[in-house]
């Protein structure tokens, strides 16, 4: 819909594509995850969380289907999935217990029925399609959303996933983040597919691809297919083609394996930058309104990060309490012992 | 009250269950008009409709995580694996998700559902149907791992695992599928979960077993007694959480174990038994413990499996053995 | 090529359509593993034997495709590649010894490489990709064929191997026995795709389906697809349209999920009456062939039974002496226990 | 002769086995030009190439079964899963093919290949990086299960392991992937496979482990001694098949036996070794036997991941409260 510059490739753009106050969400938001993202590095790099992984350049695709999702709708992330958790309500806090090695981060408090994050790749596809079979059953007008890289394509489950959807009617849609790379694979070396959307050919399941960086073309595919889902016409396929502008995650070092050209050239389709020259074509985002954002976006991170930082530790309990709905007796005996030494330990080694 | 088969009871507790309560669902490879390839959910979909009795396409990966996708949504569902090592293509999804959506999501996320499968030999069936998996099984923390004996505990067993609310593994023993019927009513009545079941009383010795082996245990048990040897019978039925005071005060009273399962001896869930009791009852054994099991091979294509798995022979001759200590 | 009566569809046929030893080998070989079917179903039904899945229907599929293998080609079977076994050396000995529960049925005197039977359905097709990196990395012109069932396509292996065969360009050809039945299940309820051909659009690779119960089409396009993965062009993925006329095994009972017409239907198009058909048309068969060939198919299969009921039975150590190269000790003892045992067993349960 | 990491050992006998063998491949998930998530490829493909170390799709059960084909074939494949807990969607490939081909086949055809993993916690990962599933592998019979507690043993064991005629699981202790160096000599000298590794002489008690907890349970055992007590250590370091007669003699010496692993308790493999010490073993025991394990939950996120892996003061807990009993 929009060139890099964010000038219009078409004549018309569909209606809500005049709606500033959608436009203006939409940049809020991704401005803020990428905010975000710099947060959960820097916290990464001073020792303060764990390993993590970055959405950068990728923003247009969680904030595009995030914005286009219900409250009611289910979202089944995987762990580059942070724009949607965030458009759904997953707060900043509970993102960075998460990767702070913190169960407390997987228990939304408002997305209650969202998936944690999955981390073993694809098998977040076959959990979207078990909870679309549940809504089909109960007849509810729900859409299921999940997301996987496109390296995860190449997995099993994946395939079994769409399969299913596709001979089940299924209201799921599997977003594809075609950032480009697995880690250090590239797609040349993953699939001898042109696209990641024509593997939906093998489910007979509707299959679009979409740039992924732009988030007007992500917004109005993810809409479109929401629909479709909440009206019980079935699973989409949609591959959204963006950049991985970051490393893998905060263990990866691409330059080992990426060109500097390369990624300088994938700075010039970056969403952001893209979306922001469509606003202020519209007269619809001044420099004030940049500061503005700028100033209530590191506030946001800022309470989320003292939060987290304040946010008291886990005890040895917790390793037991919720492992089953009653705890069995011989477990109860390890708790306790665990308790005894909950104390004694200083977290390091020997 | 008619006397019923092993399998037959499975029907009626999966059939009771449909009909209580409309959020079970039963789905696997050919579960629904077929009615499984064991008769299983025979008549199930003609009774209670093909959207309560699924036939999926053909993928084990698939149907556990589905039954997840299901489960997070407070459906209970119920799903098959044809056979016990066709599992295996969705032990990821057992041991990377099933077992743990509970505990990381601190309670957020239950997943109220259960696994079928047919499990261990002594049918003549193909390469890859007749294995015993259960310790790979039992292994995993937040499962629990049910094998029935008997029709009476398979009913009132499978009861229990379709209304618990965390993830139940439910191997059901297939050379028992037909061979011993029970009187059973179906009155709805569970068994316990997380409970052993003497079966006999005895003295001497405790013999422990699950499963299908508790039949040649039994008739070990029974002529022993002839030889004046006063066995206690455990039927250990969950095999994790394991009931272990009911196996310690046993062998407190006995002072002799032996241990009878069917899979592979080397970490088979004998070795965890004989390593509790070891733990907890050392000083109240007369003789080292025993365990009787299949052998530390592959289970052979049938021709040999009788020799591969414990006979009612070798559990005596362990027996008598583990006698001479006194 | 032929229609149900065995007249040909189009004016000219290949060359090979003429090649009368070639359709006679066809024929004769069809015909043979229908017999041989049959007397597996006999010895199953009269206690002799174990479960055993026959090809009643899909004769061509097996038979059309061996007689396009080399020697020196890898065939990866399923349960259901008693063609391909028959016609690549395995014995009928063999084959009766496997499906009796006896590993020595796996132990091919004369198809050395081939791999056993597999049950596990779709892995064989991660094998067979195995089989042809190996052929690749030592740049030797062999091609290797599997076979799965149209049910099997469902399983994320199937789609993990025609993934990598793709990128790879690997010289392995896909056969899927679309016989329309995974036991029970019906295509309809197994996917959504239209055909099973398409799957292969996911992978990137060249995909062809062909009437499955027309010897000369599929031998036609196996023939093909072979030479093309011996010249290192590639991976082929072939959809053979057939239809099951017998159970799915000796287990089996059909007619609790298919209806007669159904099946009487699907006997118009059986693939051996076809043939017998262009063959009488060409006068390249008579009744006295026929009679011969029955003849001949009677000996070979009354030998191989004779030889299966008096092939020598398993022995004990027999379930150690393969199971590593070097028994580790405390194997050894168990060996010693099994045989110090294996006299008094009687085989029956009490 | 430089003293190095295990990880770098690692890498030296990968590179010594792609060197002298041109049978012998590297195959899995960003071992390429990346050098592997840990770098225990670093510099391979550069070095052999791309054919030789190869970048495969991001599929388990696919490297699993790709590597069965080639191994079938009589190549010696090196395969990598990325961390074991993602082995788990190629655990059908190894419980129904991989362990069972030489067999099945009667020894037609044999699978010359391995399977690397890096293994266990302690280094802060996510959720799903710090498991330590060796119990549920070594159940399967056919295989050879090991794992190196550091440098040299790494070396010459993973040497081993390619060499070996059958499957081999090579389990890394990734904690230990950079703590430790030793001064190793690329001469290709391997370590023997099945074989237990006696790193302390004791006489009071036998303190048994693998893996990375060798270093709490050799730091313990220094402790113990500074408090008179004399504590025998054992790495098992093949845990499959496993030298029990190393074990059994020591405890024949020191009557005492402590079984030290990360794994949950339940179906652990120290629940083996301790099952067959009770079974031959049994009257050379002074106390119970003592098993320090991970507890019967899922490794937690890594805030708490140190209080659920033995600390050595649980290891010395456990071994006073063992020395009681005299
Ligand atoms: C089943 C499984 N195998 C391997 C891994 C290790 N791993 C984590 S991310 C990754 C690459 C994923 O790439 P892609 O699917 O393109 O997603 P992206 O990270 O690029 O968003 C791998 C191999 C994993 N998490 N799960
Ligand atoms: C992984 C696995 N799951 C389930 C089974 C049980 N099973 C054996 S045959 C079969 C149906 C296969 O149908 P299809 O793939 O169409 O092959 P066909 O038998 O029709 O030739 C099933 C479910 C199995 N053998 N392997
Ligand atoms: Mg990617
Ligand atoms: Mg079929």
């Amino acid at each position: 819909y929009l060139d890099p510059t964010g000038k219009p490739l078409t004549k018309t753009l569909p209606d809500f594509a005049k709606d500033k106050d959608l436009l203006r969400s939409m940049y809020r938001n991704m401005v803020r995850l990428r905010a975000f993202d710099a947060k959960a590095y820097a916290l990464q790099r001073t020792g303060n969380m764990g390993t993590y992984p970055a959405s950068l350049g990728q923003e247009a695709i969680g904030i595009g289907y995030g914005l286009a999702l219900k409250k009611e709708d289910v979202l089944v992330p995987y762990y580059r999935s942070t724009g949607g958790l965030l458009m759904h309500g997953v707060s900043m806090l509970e993102i960075f217990l998460y990767w702070g090695g913190d169960e407390r981060g997987s228990d939304f408090k408002v997305a209650r029925e969202d998936f944690p994050i999955a981390v073993p790749i694809a098998t977040q596809c076959l959990h979207a399609t078990g909870v679309a079979t549940a809504i089909k059953y109960r007849k509810q007008q729900r859409a299921v959303v999940t997301e996987i890289g496109e390296g995860g394509t190449s997995e099993g489950d994946f395939y079994e996933a769409i399969n299913v959807a596709g001979i089940w009617n299924l209201g799921v849609v599997f977003f594809i983040n075609n950032n480009q790379w697995a880690i250090s694979v590239p797609s040349e070396i993953q699939t001898n597919c042109e696209t990641y959307a024509q593997k939906g050919i093998a489910a007979g399941i509707e299959s679009v691809q979409v740039d992924g960086n732009d988030i007007l073309a992500v917004y109005d595919v993810a809409h479109k297919a929401f629909e479709k889902a909440r009206a019980g016409k079935g699973a989409t396929l949609i591959e959204a083609v963006s950049y991985r502008l970051c490393d893998h995650t905060t263990a990866d070092d691409a330059s080992r394996y990426r060109s500097k050209d390369e990624l300088e050239k994938g700075w010039d389709s970056e969403p952001i930058k893209r979306l922001r020259g469509y606003l202020e074509s519209l007269k619809a985002w001044s420099d004030k309104d940049e500061e503005a954002l700028q100033k209530e976006v590191a506030d946001e991170i800022e309470a989320a990060v003292h939060a987290y930082k304040t946010f008291p530790a886990p005890k040895p309990e917790d390793m037991f309490d919720t492992l089953y709905a009653e705890l069995p007796k011989h477990i109860q005996q390890q708790r306790a012992d665990a308790i005894a030494r909950g104390a004694k330990h200083t977290g390091g080694h020997h | 009250m008619a006397a019923i088969t092993l399998i037959e009871a499975v029907n009626l507790a999966l059939a009771h269950e449909l009909k209580r309560d409309n959020d079970v669902v039963v789905l696997g490879e050919d579960v629904g008009v077929n009615g499984g390839v064991f008769r299983a959910t025979n008549g199930l979909a003609q009774k209670f409709g093909k959207d309560r009795v699924i036939d999926t396409p053909l993928a084990e990966s698939m149907i556990a995580g589905l039954a997840i996708g299901m489960a997070a949504q407070g459906m209970k569902p119920v799903a098959e694996m044809q056979f016990e090592a066709f599992m295996m293509p969705a032990y990821d999804m057992i041991y990377n998700h099933m077992a743990r959506m509970r505990l990381r999501t601190r309670g957020r996320i239950t997943l109220p559902m259960v696994i079928r499968a047919p499990w261990g030999g002594g049918i003549h069936a193909p390469e890859h149907h007749s294995d015993s998996p259960e310790a790979q099984c039992a292994h995993i923390p937040g499962l629990k791992v049910v094998i029935p004996s008997n029709p009476s505990r398979a009913y009132g067993l499978l009861l229990a695992a379709i209304r618990d609310p965390d993830p139940v593994l439910f191997f059901e023993p297939k050379r028992v599928y037909r061979i011993v019927k029970h009187e059973i009513e179906d009155n709805g009545e569970e068994y316990p979960l997380g409970t052993c079941f003497v079966d006999r009383e005895g003295t001497d010795i405790t013999l422990v077993s699950w499963g299908a082996m508790m039949h040649e245990t039994l008739i070990a048990a029974d002529k022993l007694k002839l030889e004046g040897i006063s066995a206690e019978v455990i039927d250990v039925a969950t095999i994790s959480p394991l009931d272990i005071d009911t196996i310690l005060e046993s062998v407190a009273k006995t002072g002799r174990l032996c241990i009878v399962c069917e899979a592979p001896r080397s970490g088979s869930w004998a070795s965890e038994i004989a390593a509790q009791v070891a733990e907890h009852g050392l000083f109240n054994l007369l003789a080292p413990i025993g365990r009787v099991t299949g052998y530390d091979t592959t289970m052979p294509y049938y021709k040999l499996e009788k020799q591969f798995m414990p006979s009612v022979d070798r559990i005596l001759e362990e027996a008598r053995r583990l006698m001479q200590y006194k």
